[in-house]
């Protein structure tokens, strides 16, 4: 067990230096460059000052020595300065970051609620068609464009009803709105994921076993069938960090939020490499954290994985 | 953005994949079911793709299902709301909103379409390579697809976009690679379990070679839940794309785009409402279409 | 004539009212606050309030009034500018603003600091030195003389800000907090990306000399908040969830003064017009002749019915209506699309199959940039592109593309740039060799500009200036104007603001009627 | 050999009460057809009573009426039900709820997936006493103790440490056992075991059934058993019913039902389950297993055995975790004869047979196949042996492609050796069809579209197509009924005389074995402990291990009453 964990956690330490790289590599890709960027918001910069600038930040070294460069910074915990903010990028991240968090992390909880109640109540609920209006809503979810939806939600609420403001200024509303909306996006491939992996526990026969011992529906739905689903919703919900960056960039845009959102688009359009570099290492350890613990709580789930993963399959030699 | 599509996650248990009209209390006699849905017309397929082939006609043909002109404003008419004649309403300039989806429909699926493509050509050689090379490719391959994975796949797509011209093709591009790691796991996922089956070992065992094998045998048994992705990530390219669009990533106009038509109107939202609102409802509509296709396509033809 | 005197002088009826909290939206946050950087609205807005500058440029009279300077003089050749410092003026960190202090500040503009990498400040071409040379005198030296140098001291871009600033790097002088001015109010807290807030300051005493208001601001403090999405902006008004904001488009202003809100246009006097500049090095723009049929073929008159609204003032000239040395030429440049025709045709360029002109095998295909930050950019440039189809032409807009925008600010093969710029320093610096506008040499234009910049004489240096305008509009069609600058703002009833002749709204004199 | 001995309980007088009282019952799935169709049966306390019947014949329908559970879209639509009086038929959830588990009891029939995988015995089996709650078992400590009480009452080993296990630790044949225990908990009076053993090889099959006949006996519990075998029937119930097409064709005592079926269908499956190999036909076996075959076609073929492997081993992962699944097994099957394989599972059959077939390549040890060393034989070469030799998987669901026409899959092989042109192939199609007894238009159809002994059949023609000799069947019948398993073994007679095809058969089913081979070897835990003639494994064991083997084998009674002919 120790030597699995071991074994993902130098994996998980490779997949983040790779994301680390490509992002560098393909950073490269963008036209202009960060200096002259920042020097002509001002002004038609001047070629020489754009080389003093270039040399003070290092972009005129070869890109290998950059690279190596940056990354050694990391070890000592140097991410870098973010030039089209002025700042330490560990400064201009380190400012918004507790809005995504707060944003993010509801949403998380949100999703993860919702998609728990609605695959509950289906699975309970007698009536037909509640089921039926019920397993469709995660569809519709992810179906719908965050954006739109926020910017007619916005235009309902904060104008024509007037109970939600306009500005995140903390109020209850202005922050449940994003939440919700962020948060039924982001739930819709957990609670599919759960129908779907529902729907197969209760195609097992062990379901029969509990009805004829004379267990209720509730007891088997609660005690049994859940815990034999959640595995693969749990997968679902690590891999939706991802979906909730690209999720809070858009509802952070629309409601006007602080955010890594914004950083996220300040430093591609700025081609701000260190802050670009900065955001994808975040999102990449928290990706590979989140992977990492539902790989190391899929043996509490289901008993049978620690077995299962010696045992490969090799037919034809 | 791409959520991704996550029905390679479920592992393909040996459980029989329930019947439509089947709730979650059926237990587990496959055979009869399946052949019964053999024979029976469904109805979610029919009811989902006629009104999606009827918005690929848009794509196609937009001349027959619109005579007003998507490019070209009449200064006299401009934001007016929905009506017999601007079934959308105008937008600022006076053009038809209607006219500027139904044009704009090839713009959006020729962009959708390069996306699915490019998750599909790579993401399904690598999941195939990932499967069947196996030994160290397997690992490398899944390691690689778990830095896809950890890149959010909207800074790609940022990225991307920010580097060329936009335009369909970059679009294109950058939001496909975002689905190439749903794609390659489906295909590892399909694949192995394919591999793993007996007449997989048969058809060698009657003298087929490995190409030959994945040629009949693997591959066409794999298409279908592939085919299934690829319809439904159609969907979530669309979504991607539309919200590139918003950010202001899209294509310039006047192209109409679907995104952009929504990115356009956002502005008068309070103005004039349909030149955001039924633009988005069409996109909404095609995506959940899109989803029931999907999905009826994967029952289908999962065997 | 103003556009902007109507609204102000609504607003100046009666008597102002003492306290309350004013949130302001703009469009977007900024991200750097040196005060260089103030190049843009976004942070001019801001910093207009909380730096003072030398001199105030004031748009009822048309003239430089005296602020933290109360007098400047040239020596004769116009290479020696004199300022005499006003006494008592302190910045907010008790520190004195004297002429230490200023000229300090004027060095910093005409040199910049290499080791924050802060560059030197456009309008100060030919700086050479800034030297205390009194008790309170400072004095400028130019190595060319410049009549118009004095005028450069009007600009945000040139707000004094503490000597200890200038110690800090390049983070530090960019961080708001760090910001340490003069003017009627201080940084007090700020939610990074989201808002900042602003208290005044009670012992401000150094209004520029025709402010109505010479004490410390009516309002306790302002508070900075962003609201890109322009279809918001209107709502938050009418709602009252802030005071101000700027960007109204203009389908919205009616509606907001139906409801008994205001809609100010405040003019951006001190900006060029909003127009096209051609990079006419480009091999599809390079004859003069596809410029001004680009020029005359514009119809102007029906980009305002369809786009804009009254706020908005079609382009006499490359300057704005209200600006100094403004001549109207609108005249010469009135649309005549058949005229534009023949010059394209004359200039060898002949419709193609598809519509298109093509010569030499190459397409007329033009691609324009800008910003997405003005409100009526993108739809007038929408339009534009029907327009000029009709003369087969290919306009490609990118407005609103801001990866574009930034990347074609000095790509000098993207054709049309769409742009207005401040011009503190005169046509010059946009137009002129070495310019922002054009990248490209114009040594014909340069000379125009020599020859004003050494005329004391403000009579004959107006001549030169209609001559420079009359260049760059008819003559070489440089320029595809199209409206006077303008910044629409939206105020919640009972909000009274008056603005700069670079549209920033003046905090210091603004009040809000309590409740 | 008669180990169980029952106390034939058909003696208790018909003016006993009844338990289940089941009247002209109709139970329909959907809109189709009655599944169930006018059934009438009474069970009496304390009797056990074997329901048979072909695949899909209602059985388990009829098990899953009783207790309440019909799948899916499936409802009584007509007749009664009553159980103990009370009626069953209209009984609400909570009723029904009521009488599971305490009156009623289910053992399933797979006992893999009967358990929930994440759940401890421990937990699953106290949760009766928690849905019931029974005065005596309300603390945690007391509800373990009898939980664990229980499972040595079946004969599960360290009880105390069982219970803490999860399901996928145990064998397949201690999980059923614990179901077994759980149904029995609550001492209910019917239990419905569907199917109970068909999942568990003889030998667990057979010690799963003592356990179960001793509690019933006990706690004098009526017992309704499902089954398909009629052998495993015979040894365990006193009255067996048989089901075909929803309809009960016969309901007789055990005895009379063997020794005097009345119904056609009964009559075929006693047949079936009390086949013997008929002497002469053994005897000519014998002629040619020595290599006298009259008329002789080809000598060389008769000189070499068509198989013959040596000190073969193979090892299945390293160090701890090693395995080792073939313990130098050596054997020799002569052409034209049929050699089978039996053990228990694991011991090591498939493994074999894959080894053969060059599928797996073997740590030590020599395999030549009609003369040919192919122990290292790769690529190309490999190609050429699969000519010769073929294999049947057990599956036939899994063994065909589904998206494939029947004539596509049959024609495969020729396909890829490119023999003939596309009408020879055609032609060579629909001789094979005909020869393993498909209609022609099957050619046409799929997979689906076929039963599963019919796919069987297409199985066999496309091992024969390119003229293989030897044949590999892997537990080639265990997937079929017992009337298919009877037309598909007289298949494969028939085509070993025609062809004088070599078969190598790998069962649990000792009948069967017993039927179709010449030569037996019995494996065990990777090694060949006893081979010989099919007469000197059968009639003298002289290995333990066989012997325990062929004593697990049901049918004893049957045996006994129908004699060898
Ligand atoms: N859930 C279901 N939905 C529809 N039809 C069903 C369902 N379950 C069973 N049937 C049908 O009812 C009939 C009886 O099936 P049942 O399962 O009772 O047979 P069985 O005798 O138990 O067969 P086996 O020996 O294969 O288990 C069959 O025709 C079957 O196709
Ligand atoms: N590919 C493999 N990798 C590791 N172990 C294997 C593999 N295949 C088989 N084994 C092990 O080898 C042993 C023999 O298996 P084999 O399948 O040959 O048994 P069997 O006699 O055919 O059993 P059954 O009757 O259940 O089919 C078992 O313990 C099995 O777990
Ligand atoms: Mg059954
Ligand atoms: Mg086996
Ligand atoms: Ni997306």
């Amino acid at each position: 067990m120790a030597r699995y964990a071991l074994g993902r956690v130098g994996q998980a330490l490779i997949v983040i230096w790779l994301a680390y790289t490509v992002v560098f590599l393909s950073v490269q890709l963008l036209p202009s460059d960060p200096v002259t960027i920042f020097l002509s918001a001002d002004a038609a910069p001047d070629p020489a000052v754009v080389a003093a600038m270039q040399a003070q930040y290092g972009y005129d070294q070869p890109l290998i020595v950059q690279y190596l460069g940056q990354l050694a910074g990391l070890f000592v915990g140097d991410f870098g300065y973010a030039l089209s903010a002025g700042q330490t990028v560990v400064e201009r991240i380190g400012g918004v970051i507790g809005s995504t968090l707060e944003l993010a992390g509801w949403a998380f909880v949100f999703a993860v609620v919702l998609s728990f109640v609605l695959v509950s109540v289906a699975s309970l609920v007698k009536v037909r068609w509640v089921r039926a209006v019920l397993e469709a809503l995660p569809p519709l979810f992810s179906s719908v464009p965050v954006f739109w939806v926020g910017l007619i939600a916005l235009q309902v609420l904060s104008f024509q009803l007037g109970v939600m403001s306009i500005f995140p200024d903390g109020s209850f509303l202005s922050l449940t709105v994003p939440v919700v909306l962020l948060g039924a996006y982001v739930s819709a491939p957990i609670a599919q994921v759960l129908f779907k992996a529902i729907e197969q526990t209760y195609a097992q026969p062990f379901v029969d076993v509990l009805r004829a011992k004379g267990a209720s529906e509730t007891r088997i739905f609660f005690a049994h069938i859940l815990k034999n689903s959640v595995a693969p919703a749990f997968t679902v919900m690590a891999m939706a960090v991802g979906a909730l960056l690209a999720g809070s960039v858009i509802t952070e845009t629309v409601f006007s939020r602080s955010g890594l959102g914004q950083i996220v688009l300040q430093g591609v359009t700025a081609q701000d490499i260190p802050l670009v570099q900065g955001l994808v290492l975040i999102t990449a350890t928290a990706f590979v954290v989140f992977n990492l613990i539902v790989d190391l709580l899929h043996p509490l789930l289901d008993p049978r994985v620690l077995k299962a993963h010696p045992a490969a399959a090799g037919r034809t030699r | 953005m791409a959520l991704g599509i996550v029905e390679d996650v479920v592992a393909h248990q040996p459980g029989p994949t329930a019947g439509p009209a089947a709730g979650p209390h059926d237990a587990n006699d496959l055979e009869p079911a399946r052949a019964r849905r053999r024979r029976r017309v469904d109805w979610a397929l029919l009811l989902s793709g006629l009104p999606l082939l009827l918005i690929l006609g848009f794509a196609f043909f937009p001349g027959v299902f619109t005579s007003q002109d998507p490019l070209n404003g009449i200064a006299t008419q401009v934001m007016q709301g929905p009506s017999g004649e601007h079934w959308f309403g105008t937008d600022h300039l006076g053009r038809d909103v209607f006219a500027r989806v139904v044009y704009g429909t090839s713009q959006t699926f020729l962009t959708a379409g390069l996306a699915v493509l490019v998750g599909l050509v790579v993401g399904s050689a690598l999941g195939l390579a990932s499967a069947t090379l196996g030994r160290w490719v397997d690992p490398v391959i899944m390691r690689l697809i778990d830095v896809l994975l950890a890149i959010p796949s909207f800074l790609i797509a940022l990225i991307i976009v920010t580097a060329s011209e936009p335009g369909p093709i970059s679009l294109g591009i950058g939001v496909g690679i975002g689905s190439i790691a749903t794609f390659a796991r489906l295909t590892r996922t399909e694949v192995m379990r394919i591999r793993a089956l007996d007449y997989v070992e048969a058809a060698h065992l009657n003298g087929g070679n490995a190409w030959s094998v994945a040629r009949r045998h693997v591959v066409p048994n794999a298409a279908g839940q592939i085919l299934s992705l690829l319809v439904v990530d159609f969907g979530v390219a669309i979504l991607a794309i539309s919200s590139l669009g918003f950010l202001g990533f899209g294509a310039p106009p006047p192209t109409p785009e679907w995104g952009l038509i929504i990115a356009e109107g956002r502005q008068y939202l309070g103005a004039a409402w349909w030149m955001t609102t039924l633009p988005g409802l069409v996109i909404v509509l095609t995506v959940v279409l899109l989803g029931i296709f999907g999905r009826c396509v994967q029952k289908q033809l999962r065997f | 004539q103003n556009p902007t005197t109507g609204p102000e002088s609504a607003a100046a009826s009666g008597e102002p009212v003492e306290g309350g909290h004013l949130v302001f939206a703009d469009v977007v946050p900024a991200p750097r606050w040196q005060t260089q950087s103030a190049t843009d609205y976004r942070q001019a807005n801001v910093l207009n309030s909380v730096l003072d500058r030398l001199t105030y440029y004031d748009a009822e009279t048309e003239t430089l009034v005296p602020w933290i300077a109360t007098d400047w003089s040239p020596n004769d050749d116009l290479t020696e500018w004199t300022f005499t410092i006003r006494e008592g003026v302190t910045f907010s960190d008790g520190t004195p603003l004297d002429a230490e202090a200023v000229a300090r500040n004027l060095q910093v503009f005409g040199e910049g600091i290499t080791d924050a990498q802060i560059q030197p400040n456009q309008d100060y071409k030919n700086f050479v030195s800034a030297e205390v040379t009194g008790d309170d005198q400072v004095t400028v030296t130019l190595s060319e003389p410049n009549a118009n140098f004095v005028r450069a001291t009007s600009s945000v871009t040139s707000g004094l800000v503490a000597p200890s600033v200038f110690e800090l790097d390049n983070a530090g002088q960019n961080d708001i907090a760090q910001v340490i001015g003069s003017g009627p109010f201080t940084f007090e807290s700020q939610v990074p990306d989201q808002e900042i807030v602003f208290t005044a300051r009670e012992d401000y005493a150094w209004a520029p000399e025709t402010a109505e208001n010479q004490g410390a601001p009516y309002l306790d403090g302002f508070t900075l908040r962003y609201l890109p999405e322009v279809g918001h902006r209107a709502g938050s008004v009418s709602t009252g969830q802030a005071d101000l904001v700027r960007g109204i488009q203009p389908v919205d202003e009616a509606t907001l003064e139906a409801a008994g809100h205001s809609v100010y246009a405040a003019a951006g006097t001190d900006l060029s017009s909003n127009h096209m500049a051609v990079r006419f090095e480009n091999e599809e723009v390079s004859d003069a002749r596809v410029r001004q049929a680009l020029q005359i073929g514009t119809n102007r008159e029906a980009i305002k019915q369809t786009v804009l609204s009254d706020s908005y003032q079609l382009s006499g000239s490359i300057l704005n209506h209200g600006a100094p040395g403004f001549v109207d030429l609108s005249e010469d440049f009135a649309y005549d699309p058949e005229r534009a025709k023949e010059l394209l045709d004359e200039a060898g360029w002949t419709v193609g199959s598809d519509g298109i002109r093509e010569k030499d095998g190459q397409r007329l295909e033009l691609t324009v940039s800008a910003s997405s930050n003005s409100v009526v950019i993108k739809p007038v440039f929408d339009l534009m592109v029907q327009q000029w189809a009709e003369l087969g032409v290919k306009l490609t807009s990118r407005a609103g593309d801001n990866t574009f925008f930034l990347q074609a600010q000095t790509d000098e093969t993207v054709p049309l740039y769409g742009t207005r710029a401040f011009s503190y320093g005169g046509l010059g610096p946009l137009y002129g060799s070495g310019g922002t506008l054009t990248l490209a040499d114009d040594p014909e234009f340069d000379e125009l500009v020599d020859r004003a910049n050494a005329e004391a004489d403000e009579d004959a240096r107006n001549e030169i200036l209609a001559e420079q305008q009359d260049y760059i509009v008819n003559e070489q069609a440089h320029a595809i104007v199209l409206w006077d600058e303008v910044q629409v703002y939206g105020a919640h009833s009972g909000t009274h603001v008056e603005f700069t002749t670079g549209a920033a709204p003046i905090f210091q004199g603004a009040w809000k009627e309590g409740e | 050999m008669t180990i169980h001995t029952h106390s034939p309980a058909h003696t208790t007088a018909d003016s006993a009460p009844v338990l289940v009282d089941i009247q002209d019952l109709q139970v329909t799935y959907g809109d189709s057809s009655p599944a169930l169709d006018g059934v009438d049966l009474t069970i009496r306390p304390g009797e056990v009573v074997a329901l048979v019947g072909e695949s899909g014949s209602g059985k388990s329908t009829l098990t899953k009426a009783i207790i309440g559970l019909l799948s899916g879209s499936g409802r009584v639509t007509g007749g009664t039900l009553t159980f103990d009086g009370q009626d069953l038929v209209n009984a609400s959830t909570a009723e029904f709820r009521r009488v599971r588990g305490t009156r009623i009891g289910l053992v399933p029939q797979d006992p893999g997936a009967s358990l929930d995988p994440v759940r401890t015995i421990g937990y699953q089996l106290t949760e009766v006493f928690r849905i019931h709650p029974q005065k005596e078992l309300r603390s945690k400590e007391s509800q373990l103790a009898e939980a664990a009480r229980l499972l040595d009452l079946v004969g599960v080993d360290r009880p105390e440490q069982r219970l803490r296990q999860f399901p996928h630790e145990l064998s397949g044949g201690l999980k059923q056992r614990v179901l077994i225990a759980m149904a029995f908990a609550l001492k209910p009076d019917l239990l419905i075991a569907d199917e109970p053993t068909s999942a568990l090889d003889v030998t667990v099959q057979k010690r799963v059934l003592e356990v179960f006949d001793r509690l019933a006996k006990q706690t004098g519990t009526a017992v309704l058993f499902v089954t398909h075998d009629l052998a495993l029937a015979t040894d365990h119930a006193s009255r067996i019913v048989v089901l075909q097409n929803g309809r009960i064709v016969e309901d007789r005592d055990v005895r009379a039902i063997a020794t005097d079926p009345q119904h056609e269908y009964t009559k075929l499956l006693v047949d079936a389950a009390g086949q013997r190999t008929p002497a002469d036909d053994l005897l000519e076996r014998a002629l040619a297993a020595a290599g006298i075959k009259d008329p002789v076609p080809d000598l060389e073929a008769q000189l070499l055995p068509a198989v013959e492997v040596h000190g073969l081993t193979k090892v299945f992962g390293t160090g701890e975790a090693a395995r080792r699944a073939v313990d130098d097994v050596s054997f020799s099957v002569p052409a034209g004869t049929t050699f089978s394989l039996v053990g228990e599972s694991g011991s090591g059959k498939s493994t074999t047979a894959r080894l053969i077939l060059r599928l797996l390549h073997q740590d030590v040890g020599t395999v030549h196949v009609h003369g040919q060393d192919v122990s290292d034989l790769t690529g190309r070469q490999r190609r050429d042996l699969w000519k010769d030799l073929q294999l049947v998987y057990q599956n036939p669901d899994s063994a065909l492609d589904p998206r494939m026409s029947i004539e596509k899959i049959v024609s495969e092989p020729l396909d890829n050796h490119r023999i003939g042109t596309r009408a020879e192939r055609k032609a060579k199609v629909a001789e094979l069809l005909e020869q393993v007894n498909l209609p022609p238009r099957v050619a046409a159809a799929r997979p689906a579209e076929l039963s599963g002994g019919q796919r069987q059949r297409v199985a066999i023609a496309r091992a024969l197509v390119l003229g293989a000799r030897t044949i590999v069947l892997d537990e080639a019948l265990s997937a079929l009924d017992v009337l298919t398993q009877a037309q598909v073994l007289d298949l494969l007679d028939a085509l070993q005389r025609d062809l004088g095809l070599t078969y190598i058969f790998i069962s649990h089913d000792l009948h069967i074995v017993e039927q179709i081979s010449d030569r037996v070897g019995v494996m065990q835990a990777g090694r060949l402990v006893e081979s010989g003639t099919v007469r000197e494994i059968f009639d003298s064991p002289r290995e333990h291990h066989t012997q325990a083997l062929l004593a697990a084998n049901p049918g004893n009674l049957l045996r006994e009453l129908t004699p060898v002919h």
